[in-house]
């Protein structure tokens, strides 16, 4: 600022202004803010930084021109999932997150933020609705984080070291959750049968040292788990905690975990009112029983409903919190600080306008479009779903059959505009169904496959005829 | 009485808007709707049936999830309702959450990412289809290496605390990988250091050992020295600390860290001071951090999501974690992450809106623009300082008569000794002028503490406004007390009992718990 | 007290935001700026030099313009806060804007809307750049069309009074064209209309002939028989009209009008309550308009823009205004005005992004939708009706016994006369509860007037939290009428002075007039 | 509604609801509440109308997608203007108008919409400021109806009917003002000379039935009027007032009318802080001064400064509300009603945004900008300015001298994805720079019209050779 550089975002950059602060701190120069910091640490040239665009519309058009360069899946039939997933986003959602006070708020007290509380308090309840669980937390990070931290809280409480992995889980989410727990936990697979978990397996590895089963569902290709009363039971009768990772969008018309055994329910949100944003919106849920010995575990915050002096009043505060590292730094559960509040009003607004009909209505049309994928592509010649479970919204195939690589099938639908799916190995493709994938999407999809597979046939009957039959003996 | 219109109080007459709106199950009726699901197209239903009905034994929802029933504009009106009894940055002057302050998130960066282009993305489209999030991302991590001067930088983290655990895994794995996991098991921080770096170390199973300041409240080199050894693993600190304090012996703490193998790690979630200024790298340190959500102007979201961006040197670079975003030519790919890297840290690229909104606040400022931000932060900072300090009963505990960076941790403890009031009734008080104000992360060791840091963004009519307000308190404390006691007097709600919030059996963390644990309570 | 939360009391404990900001002027400071512009490039200033001092004498300004100078954040800042002190449609139970009561301006249209492919086009465009604009336009017309029975529409005027003008500027030029403009020189109107409809016909040079009501207050065809001659160009009424009463004798007075060679125009600003049931067509009209603010969904804007959608026979269609939309095949295209129209009534196509607010309005709700938005509206209005006629005090003058289509014009004649407490001192005291409340136009001819008009926006809960108000007022009237007479108390200002509004001396309608006359102000 | 039909917009459509509310009015079914509405009247048959999309993400695919029809002004280099302006429009204006508070609002009183009224009396001041005059009212429709009705107040003022319209108008402005005026008063033109007003032939027309001269700067063609106080003077020896159109958006380096006599200042304020729509955000303002001859003649409604029971605080209220229809119906002062209140607001933003040094960079690149425009055509072999005048912004070339047409350049250059202008004659087409012009984008505008000219000239060579010169004479 050896120049004057007067900018809109620093109002005292104006000459006159900062001349007078200077004036009346007694300081000649900023410099002199600086007497602590050595001469040695001093950077002593500008930063290497691109030119700066100073003007709002000359900022606007250098970033827009570069997002301009995007693709979004609103130009692409997109059949992507794998733990984003592109759903209806009620406008009221962006609306109610765009708000200045909402948007721009961070950690102001249960008065002049009652709004900030009443709205998370309200998402935390929500989700206790369509989970059936009555403690819910303020999100954290996203459903990796939470599972890492459900499966810490099991291992505190037990004291134990063994996790066994009952489902087919998402391999960045196990390589995230494996980093987070591995000083104190082991994760140990136990691979599941036909899409779902080996429930006899699982009890078998069952004992005393072992802290939590963990299950997904959906798993990592859709597979909806059908027998998680069995696992808890099994669970609860070691002593392990059951883990349930879950992602709540089924919850309208399938049971939720809590009916079923589950101790802790944890997932991500991202399905419930927030856009793709290319990954970038994800938020954790961790659900537990009203119970203290789950709950005193929790490490993220917890708004609670609160009396104000005046009757009648709705006041809240934090519950417990005591537990948090804001109170005890490493005293605490592990640790709290910005994590994905703005998420949480973002699923509770669309939880409230979704309604028990609303949430039912999606179930069941993500379960009859998944259901219509899957029989649109089982019945291309070659190509076979890698399971028999029941699926939401995933579902894998194999293409080893038609002849076909994953890899080869993305590779050629992109050419015509199509997201078919995420290879999950050479020949498996896992396929993504939602609200926002029609019919005819759906038609579109089986009949660019059903055109590669005709292609790939031919293509492999020709080379049968060019290299089954030597050169001499071809008419 | 007629114009012309009389001059105003020194003080703003605030009220928060009350909407005594009550919790929004209790606004549920029957049959109403929000929002309508698409319908499942007849050659669906006709090819699947009865989907609901089909499914397994058990999994079919028998009783509906029991949440509200409401048309669509009053589920708007409730919540633009709470969203007006919130303060958020743009409201009010928002210096009062130091270490934590708020600075301008400009509006123009919310217009810019919100489009399909962006929204509308989905992380496993082909890289071809994704060049503009890649490119940005990929200019934010160089932008971010230059003003730290570390080698690489991952934004990947959702927030400051997170990017702490990013940072003690990535130093965990460095050990580990050097073969020394075994041997270093502790960490070394500060008690002015955010508590996230205890906590996180903690959580990464480590033992944690927490220096207090000298006497003048400067981190104490010598105390450093004594519990450093070959079981070290790191020290994380922060600088300036919490205090507003920078430690003119950083570069000796990061050598004597060095010194006995371990790591340094740097704390610079808020690094608002010093842009430009001096960088982690000239201090010698390994790895550190920035919170994008309070140093690049990114907003806060009532909590989040943040970013925050990991930098390290090249000796770390191994270990950030993936996948990276790669330049090849002027095409940008993704690649995984490689053998020795943490792994996933979370899913894909981090909180992406949130990286555009970096990469243009940053774009829009440029190096001078970075510096005056510093400059300005500072200047800000020693200015409330100074009306803060002419205040009877406030002080600035430590390193007295020296300037501070970006903020301060202010005392009342005079005030409180002379009154009776304490910090945190003048913060509830504070509410009731339109006013955040927090304390201080615990333990207290500033007595009575607040922590103010006013950052670049606001004026110093405003900084004045602060400052008043607190000597208005003040004075209210020495000569009515009780108004400071009973407020808030003009807020949303009134004061609130918070003895049920630590009782287990009393405690209502959903309204579906209020419910079962209050059968009588109206609405349950 | 811990929980359970007692049971909240009847009545909303409301208080509006009050942020007491100065007027904007009084936060400059010098040399703060809130955008900055884009340079001149170098090239260009070297290929032109100084343009400001090239200026022909006396064109270059000597005195910068007074604008305040201040820091983008401050000036979002003040604008937010003052947002925070207005209710808009979304905030309140806004039923108390009859004969104008705003229903839901639905959230996605907004969502549609903002787009450069709509917010960047340039009317004068390539029309084939502008296709979806075009269609968007054209199939308004015709749904407005069938929605009104007439056979061409258009939607460029910016607001309802506005297309009043344009009714009577079409009447104007259809009796030229037929050589009988001399002789038509006047318009005849009902008290119960809305004044535009007068006041319009009067700026168009017609004089006025206001009908009253017959002794049930019903319009009366007998006095318009009276009146009717072959000066007459027009009858424009609205029906219902404002006491929310429907003329059952609307296809007699439209014969009656054509019997003497006049034309009939009818308001039909707000159709909430008929569409679907009666169109303008089947009564006989001419030419009639919506008020597409106030029936089809799109937002108030704090007083316009809103639009109006002129529907005309097709004896009427050849003075429309242009220039028009036509499609051909499957493209559309603009044509210029044609002789006989009344040429262009204002720029361009009128409030695009209103048309296509309307457009996806229509599109949510169908033939079905808009019927139900019709009988619930009235089904609102009747049953508000009978919990306001349970207040002691307040009646529905006229059609006793009947039923009201969309609203009705109230009286607390009773009320006054027991009390001493009038309606606009009621209206005021509403605000204290977070409620809009309108009197009526002038003049009052139901003593203690207010109007209400529920839409099909609002829930049954709201209508009743409406009603318990004016129900508490009206008890506070009788037992605590010093309540009701210094309201508001709860409010962002307190009971303002409005002396100063009528005098020339006095008034102060800009900043700068305010400085000037008042030169000793504080801040001025 | 035969069927029930519960719709998100629609809350008592829920049939339990629907039920309890005619039983509390005793009806029997909405029938009852249309007894007036007779048998004949009735539609009988449900409307013709399209089928709806129920749900949002439907509806909002079927909208979207017939805008994405659309090719804007950010896709194309356009030079358009004539009445809708490519300015640049701060996010802050948007972020101010898109609060539900303002954006919903109508008309409530000077307590619950506080807001609304100082925001308001702001924009009145503010362009009081730009303007340098007291009165500003609450906008009208737009700069059309803004003439329109300066003039009315004009002729009710002198109770004369004679208007001299001294430069070139918009043909659409001057339609709609001609029509609106005509039953009181008599446009006459007097021709411009070089771009601007004949003050000669003004003065000579002028007289006692005159009741105002008209003077548009910038005019039609963007030319600026640098004799106001010259025709002010004569206008004001006949008694007639000088009304003056004008686009405020110069006035940070112009100097403003009122300081060169004029009586009422009146246009359009799309230019300040509102995006193009398509034509779609004008909005109209009156200017006079403090002057209650004049002021009693404004149909609009004036917000005034107030004072409440507390001292300090800013009250508001309608100055004179009995001018207005709404206080006198046809007695009022033509009429007012819903107008465009909102892009007020936004406009007040801007200007408080922009500040007076904004307004003024503003104002010199505009300025800067014109005359590079006007140089770079001007430069072509056969293409000249069409007067000397200076401009802002908007400037006519006649091409005829290049053997062009002005549609030949326009259809021309559409296909090269620029709009070049708009044609007004064969031979005229007028341009616009704003500050979203850079200079590469000029450059290339040049350029491509310098790629006709070369053509257009090779092609007439052509043309010569193989119609002037007979066959036979040829090499
Ligand atoms: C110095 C410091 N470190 C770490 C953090 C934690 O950041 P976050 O809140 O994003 O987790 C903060 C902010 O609270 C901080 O100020
Ligand atoms: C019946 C009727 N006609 C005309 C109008 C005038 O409409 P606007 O306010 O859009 O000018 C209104 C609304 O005020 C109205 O209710």
């Amino acid at each position: 600022m050896t120049d004057p550089h007067v900018h809109p975002y620093i109002p005292n950059t104006a000459p006159e202004v900062r001349a007078e602060m200077l004036a009346a701190v007694g300081a000649a120069s900023v410099d002199e803010f600086y007497a602590d910091v050595p001469d040695g640490l001093r950077l002593g040239r500008a930063l290497d930084l691109p030119e700066p665009f100073a003007a709002e519309q000359d900022l606007e058009r250098h970033v827009s021109g570069l997002l301009a360069r995007n693709v979004p899946t609103t130009e692409r039939l997109s059949f992507l999932g794998q733990g984003t997933y592109q759903h209806a986003v009620p406008a009221v959602v962006d609306e109610v997150i765009g708000r200045s006070e909402f948007l721009t708020a961070y950690a102001g007290e249960p008065y002049e933020d009652h709004g900030r509380f009443q709205a998370l308090f309200q998402y935390q309840s929500l989700m206790g609705e369509l989970l059936s669980m009555d403690v819910v937390n303020v999100p954290t990070y996203d459903g990796f984080q939470a599972t890492g931290t459900a499966l810490a809280m099991a291992g505190r409480m037990t004291g134990r070291r063994r996790v066994l992995v009952a489902s087919d889980v998402l391999p960045a989410k196990l390589s995230k959750v494996r980093d987070y727990v591995r000083v104190h936990l082991d994760l140990e697979p136990v691979v599941p049968v036909d899409g779902t978990a080996d429930v006899a397996a699982v009890t078998e590895r069952l004992g005393d040292d072992v802290a939590a089963v963990w299950v997904e569902t959906p798993s990592r290709t859709g597979a909806i788990e059908h027998r998680l009363q069995a696992l808890a039971d099994a669970a609860h009768a070691a002593g392990a905690v059951l883990v349930v990772g879950t992602d709540p969008v089924g919850y309208g018309v399938l049971t939720p975990p809590a009916e079923q055994g589950a101790d802790i329910v944890c997932g991500d949100i991202q399905s419930l009112g927030l856009h793709q944003w290319y990954g970038g919106a994800h938020a954790g849920f961790i659900a537990v029983h009203d119970d203290p010995r789950f709950v005193m575990e929790m490490p993220s915050r917890l708004f609670g409903l609160a009396t104000t002096d005046v009757p009648g009043e709705v006041g809240f505060g934090d519950v417990a919190y005591d537990r948090t590292s804001f109170a005890h730094r490493e005293e605490g559960k592990e640790w709290v600080g910005t994590a994905a509040a703005l998420w949480g009003i973002a699923a509770g607004v669309h939880l409230a306008l979704m309604g028990p009909q609303g949430m039912r209505d999606l179930g069941e049309v993500l379960l009859a479009r998944t259901a219509y994928a899957q029989r649109a592509l089982a019945a291309i010649p070659g190509i076979r779903l890698t399971d028999g479970a029941a699926h939401l919204r995933e579902f894998a195939i194999d293409v080893a059959g038609a002849g076909l690589t994953a890899n080869g099938i993305v590779d050629a639908l992109r050419a015509e505009g199509i997201e078919p799916g995420v290879p999950a190995g050479e020949h498996e493709l896992v396929v993504c169904v939602t609200e926002m994938t029609s019919q005819r999407d759906i038609d579109r999809l089986a009949a660019a496959i059903t055109g590669l597979v005709a292609a790939s046939a031919a293509e492999s009957a020709d080379t049968l005829d060019t290299v089954a039959i030597p050169e001499e003996h071809r008419a | 009485m007629s114009l012309p219109i009389a001059p105003k109080p020194a003080i703003r007459r605030f009220h928060q808007a009350r909407w005594d709106e009550p919790v929004i199950f209790e606004l549920s009726t029957p049959g109403e709707r929000g929002v309508l699901v698409t319908p499942i197209e007849p050659g669906v239903r006709d090819a699947v049936g009865d989907v609901v009905a089909d499914l397994p034994e058990g999994l079919a929802r028998r009783t509906p999830p029991a949440l509200p029933e409401m048309g669509q504009m009053r589920v708007l009106k409730h919540y633009l309702r709470l969203s007006q009894e919130n303060l958020g940055a743009d409201l009010n002057v928002d210096v009062g959450q130091g270490t934590c302050t708020m600075k301008y998130a400009p509006k123009v960066n919310e217009r810019i990412i919100t489009t399909p282009k962006l929204a509308a993305m989905h992380p496993l489209q082909d890289p071809a289809d994704a060049q503009g999030a890649l490119e940005i991302i990929w200019r934010t991590e160089r932008m971010m290496a230059e003003i730290s001067g570390m080698d690489e930088v991952s934004l990947h983290t959702q927030g400051g605390s997170a990017a702490i655990w990013a940072n003690i895994a990535m130093i965990r794995a460095f050990h580990e990988a050097n073969g020394e996991g075994e041997q270093r098991r502790e960490v070394v921080t500060t008690i002015f250091s955010h508590p996230s770096n205890a906590a996180a170390a903690k959580a990464a199973g480590y033992d944690v050992i927490t220096l207090h300041p000298d006497a003048d409240g400067y981190p104490d080199l010598a105390a450093l020295k004594r519990v450093l050894s070959s079981r070290t693993a790191a020290i994380m600190v922060t600088n300036p600390e919490d205090t507003g304090i920078y430690n003119p012996a950083i570069r000796e703490w990061v050598d004597a860290a060095h010194g006995v193998g371990a790591l340094a790690s740097y704390d610079q979630a808020n690094a608002n001071g010093i842009l430009g200024i001096t960088r982690a790298r000239d201090a010698g340190f390994d790895v550190c951090h920035f919170n994008v959500h309070k140093t690049f102007g990114t907003p806060h979201g009532s909590g989040g999501p943040g970013t925050g961006a990991n930098a390290v040197s090249a000796a770390l670079a191994p270990f950030l974690p993936g996948p990276r975003v790669v330049r090849e030519g002027d095409r940008y790919s993704v690649r995984e992450a490689g053998p020795l890297s943490i792994g996933a840290i979370g899913p894909f690229h981090g909180v992406v809106p949130n990286i555009v909104r970096a990469y243009a606040w940053i774009m829009a400022l440029g190096a001078d623009g970075l510096r005056a931000v510093a400059e300005t932060a500072v200047l800000n900072n020693n200015y409330l300082m100074k009306r803060i300090l002419e205040i009877p009963g406030a002080s600035a505990p430590y390193a007295t008569g020296r300037r501070r960076i970006e903020q301060v941790r202010y005392s009342w403890q005079e005030l409180f000794e002379q009154t009776g009031v304490g910090s945190e009734e003048i913060g509830v008080r504070a509410s009731d002028f339109g006013m955040h104000y927090w304390t201080s992360h615990h333990p207290y060791v500033v007595p009575q503490p607040f922590t103010l840091e006013p950052t670049e963004s606001y004026s110093k009519a405003e900084l004045d406004e602060y400052a008043d307000v607190l000597a208005e308190i003040a004075r209210e404390a020495r000569e009515t007390p009780e108004v400071v006691r009973t407020a808030p007097h003009n807020q949303t709600v009134h004061h609130t009992h918070h003895d049920d919030l630590d009782d287990p059996d009393r405690w209502a963390i959903t309204w579906r718990a209020y419910r079962r644990k209050y059968p009588d309570a109206v609405g349950a």
